[in-house]
């Protein structure tokens, strides 16, 4: 069952209640709290300074520093560390405060946090979740804007996530808290909605109050179209709402799909989308070269080969640092304009 | 701390316990390797790291330690699961790749967990800090008695998991003891080579916490040491670092010809081996007879013969059983 | 232009020289020394103990202790040491002694070595080679077994190769060395030829005494074929030799390709066969996910998907660790058997 | 080893410079990113990381060192560039993201790489260590008498990478010398949060080399350790670690409200601030005169302000030459 998203069907309640992808996680890890004793966060900032994202905003002041740990930056040590305090029954939220840090902790994220369960037969799970901010557009240059979901999902044994709207975020957040896996919640900068950056205004929607889930594997409709389908997560899902929106003014009706878990993804939504539709284009702000669009372009060829009509296509980073400069930036970026152009070619393609 | 003398005698039974079933595995290793030793061949491929000689490392803490205690050992972990109490049986399947291994032969001899017991593994050098840190810290801070200890190799210490890892324990005075077996040795690499300075003891100064180095692999010397680091750790006073000046008898892994090792080296540690020397010790002291230490050595023996046996009679696993527990299943939320 | 294998066309000189990958690699790292002064090796064992895998066998002696270093277990420091050594001049090749370990020091690695050249303009290069050791068939479990080739694939600024032969070891070595960036030197276990561990027979080839070079970046024809083309590097490689034998008793003729570079990757060489051949199968002993697998198979359905008769193909390890029991990662791992399975399906789904 | 005056007068120099160019890159910074704050506005966004306050530990250093001598630095570069004499325009231009920066603004404040003053950084905690040794072993290998310095923050000492480079420049007796600037915050996280220990020149011990701490941010002291630690190293003798006492009179970064401060502390800090406190003491002690010390601070403003009109006029850089410096030309093989 494709599930659809609450970008394309807003919940209709009297009082809105619009907050932020980071306000949303926070409210999500505070009532997973409130009902776990288990359940404590661990990371670089995130008492005092409420988390450089926003993610632990008043988090200390109700539970305390015995739950609410600043680390030192020792993130090999306290990432090991969730590993064992899972394994002995703890459910440990820690926060790697960038995703281009994982270089200096990856191996107990992948040698063991995602592969406690399979070495101990199942005996032994890890129910942790790491969090972490990708993505740039910002400026912050080529250690701290990259994205690497590929380097996360390449690896067997964890769950991926990277929601693109605050409804989502909360609940995946609940999901993944409660994952006996190790999920990796990979929060964009530009959609956080923090202090110190802008957001894209469409990630601030309404969010009930109460827990709710929303299942891990799940892909979401974003918008019904019938010629081409678009498939994004995190901030690729605005560019491809933008493109299709030009596209519409262009007589072309692009569906897109918000696909939410990296891993496991929800291939079965996207090859029901491309069947109809018959043209593939997947938008990914990671390296391009064996990244998830590739994997998903891939999937895509393998398993629906004969229903698609052009070739597939990705728009995906160029496979160099993310440049400084704002306009070297920009111009590396996805975009919806790229995302058009894209459309317009493959579909100008099937003349020839 | 001196150890009362059913102690000494668990010791006793566990060290020679450690010591028969390496030697079985030995013998395993080595069919079907011959004449051309290849790795991957036999009833036992891969590689196989043996603990023979460092059996005191491994009974001296573990004496103190209940089964809520948790442990992790690294890519040498025989001699601390049978010390820890890991289910023998499944441990041995395990290292044969069976269906009835503690993983379904999944994991393998660098990767026994037994949670029936808190213990676990990691191949990769020095990674079994922070989950040992991490039990530590959810003991706290749910108010259990209970420790963590990890045990590394000298080499180990080098690793940035290590240091990162002790200063964590530290500054959140975790009950945690580190336990250093320096066996001189780093696969080829003397300690002098790779370690700045003689004794890793000295390297606690730089956490604050207490430091202790034991010569010569003397199992009584492990045992009052980690009795108190145990004890100290229990209070809630933090965590201490151990040394112990250990001997590995055995090439790094099975099949290293060990051409690095100076001339007479070998030997020299053979006549040092604690295991003798602690079953005369049990003698000279009146703790046994030499009947009763023969009735250990063969009730070891034969718990160790009968997980070989219950594990060569094991089935092979599946591929669907191994594909299953890549990921926990994933309750109702 | 597209080169020959010397799997394909072995030289015809009149007394054959024989020898295994590792001796290549040593030879060419000896000749290399001997020539620049500034070349030398570090990594753990590499001194007295020739290299777990053989890759400095003798050196210590000619070379003696300077040149020749043994490390402390400190993969973080040595590669990051390697880096700034480069940067002021001089050539280090270091060994991870198993890339199942780069997890404890990715970081000096994609964010170091990979992005000096970019971080300063190319004003600072990064002349250093990486040597690993990948791969499994030898029951060496879920730490010492993954391949991890699309790891360092997906991060930009590092050059990556693996070799199939020794003649083509020691050209790429020689290169490698030479190379004023980052070179990732994938041995594969399996074809080795050291002490420990048997070798595919084929891998040990006439391998000439003088010095030469192989570019990275092209790929090789190792098998001339007109019905599909297999693609493969490394151990896979040999299952897709074996594979065409087996295919050719069938009736069906099939290209193999070597791609021997995976960074940069020759995807013209592919190209020209897949237009050719109509039919893609990837063979990867990688995760599946997110592999080079994908991103070959995404690369051709995007650029040649006219040409393509079939649904393209990837064989690549499931997306679980490497089992330690020899039943389970034999069944894990690709195969000729698999291959020709593969081939079979994707012709016979051309009836539909 | 006492300063001698032309020392003393190139220190103030290089620290008044530093004070004004962070000044105005924080104004420049701040142009745009009002009312609402928002870190990717203006002619310099991104993060922003200034070192006023931390000025002593970069010429108390960098004054004993040439071009040759290897420097990296962090997320908090600038007056340690300024110090080991970076090219001015050519930094500001990559600052402000141009295509006369050192990098054609491909790279950024944390990234400043300037090969004719061997100067490199890393916006990765600890992770300059290793490139630092590296070169150090480098210098050590050709038997030139180079030296290699790494800056730390005293956060940054617990990363793994820091212990590993330690050990690894101990062992091999490397020419490096490591500066740990305490600025007692990683981010929001006091060091007594962060580190087992008060002070992490005990840390020394842990690798048999000397340890040296200097409290009050004290220029002259710094100056004189620093002297005798890259002496040493000359010598061949290895490496040492210094600890500087500092203080951080700006946030962490840009857009920080240091709600995490304890109230009172940042007055206490100007209070204490070094700047106008050397100043002083060179007019006290007859080094200089008022006049002399306002014409080094103008020739210094000078310089700054060219370097920032010269960036400000250079074109923007563009992206098919950023895409050819990912790989480096291969030369013919
Ligand atoms: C991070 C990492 N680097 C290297 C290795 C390969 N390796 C396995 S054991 C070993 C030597 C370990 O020496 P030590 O810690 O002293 O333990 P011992 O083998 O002596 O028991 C090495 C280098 C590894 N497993 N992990
Ligand atoms: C490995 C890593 N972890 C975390 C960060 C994020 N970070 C940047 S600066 C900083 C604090 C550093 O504190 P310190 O080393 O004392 O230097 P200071 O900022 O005080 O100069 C942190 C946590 C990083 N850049 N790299
Ligand atoms: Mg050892
Ligand atoms: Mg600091």
């Amino acid at each position: 069952m494709t599930a659809t998203s609450v970008l394309l069907a807003p919940p209709k309640v009297a009082k809105q209640r619009k907050i932020s992808i980071a306000k949303a996680i926070t409210e999500a890890t505070a009532q997973e709290m409130r009902r776990d004793p288990s359940v404590f966060v661990m990371g670089e900032d995130i008492g005092a300074f409420n988390g450089v994202f926003g993610m632990t905003t008043g988090l200390l002041d109700e539970f305390g520093a015995e739950r609410i740990r600043d680390t030192p930056i020792s993130e090999t040590a306290f990432i090991g560390a969730a590993v064992g305090a899972a394994a002995v029954g703890q459910k440990p939220i820690v926060e790697l405060m960038f995703v281009d840090f994982l270089g200096v902790c990856f191996d107990a994220i992948y040698n063991l946090a995602a592969k406690q369960s399979y070495f101990s037969g199942g005996a032994v799970t890890c129910p942790m979740v790491l969090t972490t901010s990708v993505g740039g557009g910002y400026s912050d240059a080529g250690q701290h804007s990259q994205c690497l979901y590929a380097t996360f999902a390449h690896m067997p044994g964890m769950k991926v996530v990277s929601p693109s709207n605050a409804y989502d975020a909360k609940g995946l957040m609940v999901s993944a808290i409660r994952d006996p896996n190790p999920v990796i919640f990979m929060c964009h900068k530009g959609l956080q909605g923090i202090g110190w950056l802008g957001t894209v205004k469409r990630t601030i929607v309404h969010v009930p109050e109460d827990l709710y889930t929303i299942p891990i594997g799940e892909a979401a409709v974003v918008r019904h179209g019938t010629d081409v389908t678009l498939v994004g997560w995190a901030s690729t899902v605005h560019l491809a709402i933008d493109a299709a929106d030009a596209l519409a003014q262009q007589g072309v009706s692009a569906e897109v799909i918000d696909i939410r878990s990296i891993v496991p993804l929800d291939i079965d939504t996207i090859l029901k989308s491309v069947r109809r539709t018959g043209r593939l284009v997947v938008i990914d702000e990671d390296y391009a070269n064996c990244g998830v669009a590739g994997e998903i372009v891939a999937r895509v060829s393998e398993r629906a080969f004969r229903d698609l009509r052009s070739p597939p296509a990705r728009i995906a980073y160029p496979d160099m640092p993310p440049p400084f400069a704002r306009v070297l930036e920009q111009a590396a970026l996805p975009s919806a304009g790229k995302i058009v152009e894209t459309v317009m070619e493959i579909m100008s393609d099937e003349q020839h | 701390m001196t150890a009362r003398n059913d102690t000494l005698l668990w010791m006793y039974d566990r060290m020679a316990m450690s010591r028969y079933y390496e030697e079985r595995i030995r013998d395993i290793y080595l069919e079907g390797k011959t004449p051309l030793f290849n790795m991957a061949n036999g009833p036992l491929p891969g590689e196989m790291h043996l603990s023979n000689g460092q059996e005191p490392c491994a009974v001296g803490v573990c004496a103190h330690l209940g089964p809520e205690d948790f442990v992790s050992a690294g890519h040498r972990p025989h001699h601390v699961a049978i010390a820890k109490g890991v289910d023998l049986p499944a441990m041995t399947a395990e290292i044969l790749g069976k269906s009835t291994g503690l993983s379904a032969g999944q994991a393998g001899h660098m990767h026994l967990f037994d949670p029936a017991v808190n213990f676990t593994c990691s191949g990769i050098i020095a990674q079994g800090m922070g989950p040992a840190v991490g039990a530590a810290l959810a003991f706290k801070m749910r108010g259990e008695p209970h420790v963590a200890v990890a045990y590394v190799g000298e080499a180990a210490v080098n690793q940035g998991a290590w240091h990162e890892a002790m200063n964590l324990a530290a500054v959140w005075k975790l009950p945690f003891v580190c336990i250093i077996e320096d066996n001189a040795w780093g696969v080829s690499v003397p300690k002098s080579a790779s370690t700045a300075v003689p004794r890793n003891d000295v390297r606690a100064a730089g956490y604050g916490i207490p430091g202790v180095f034991i010569p010569n692999n003397d199992t009584l010397a492990v045992h009052a040491a980690a009795g108190e680091a145990i004890a100290r750790a229990r209070r809630g006073e933090g965590p201490t670092l151990i040394e112990i000046e250990t001997y590995r008898l055995e090439g790094h892994f099975m099949g290293d010809v060990e051409a690095y090792r100076p001339e007479g080296e070998k030997e020299a540690l053979f006549a040092k081996d604690e295991l003798p020397r602690f079953r005369a010790m049990l003698i000279d002291t009146g703790v046994a007879d030499e009947a009763l230490v023969a009735s250990i050595e063969g009730a070891g023996r034969q718990r160790v013969d009968d997980a070989i046996t219950h594990s060569r009679n094991s089935p092979d696993p599946v591929l669907a059983g191994a594909l299953a527990t890549v990921f926990a299943e994933s309750e109702d939320l």
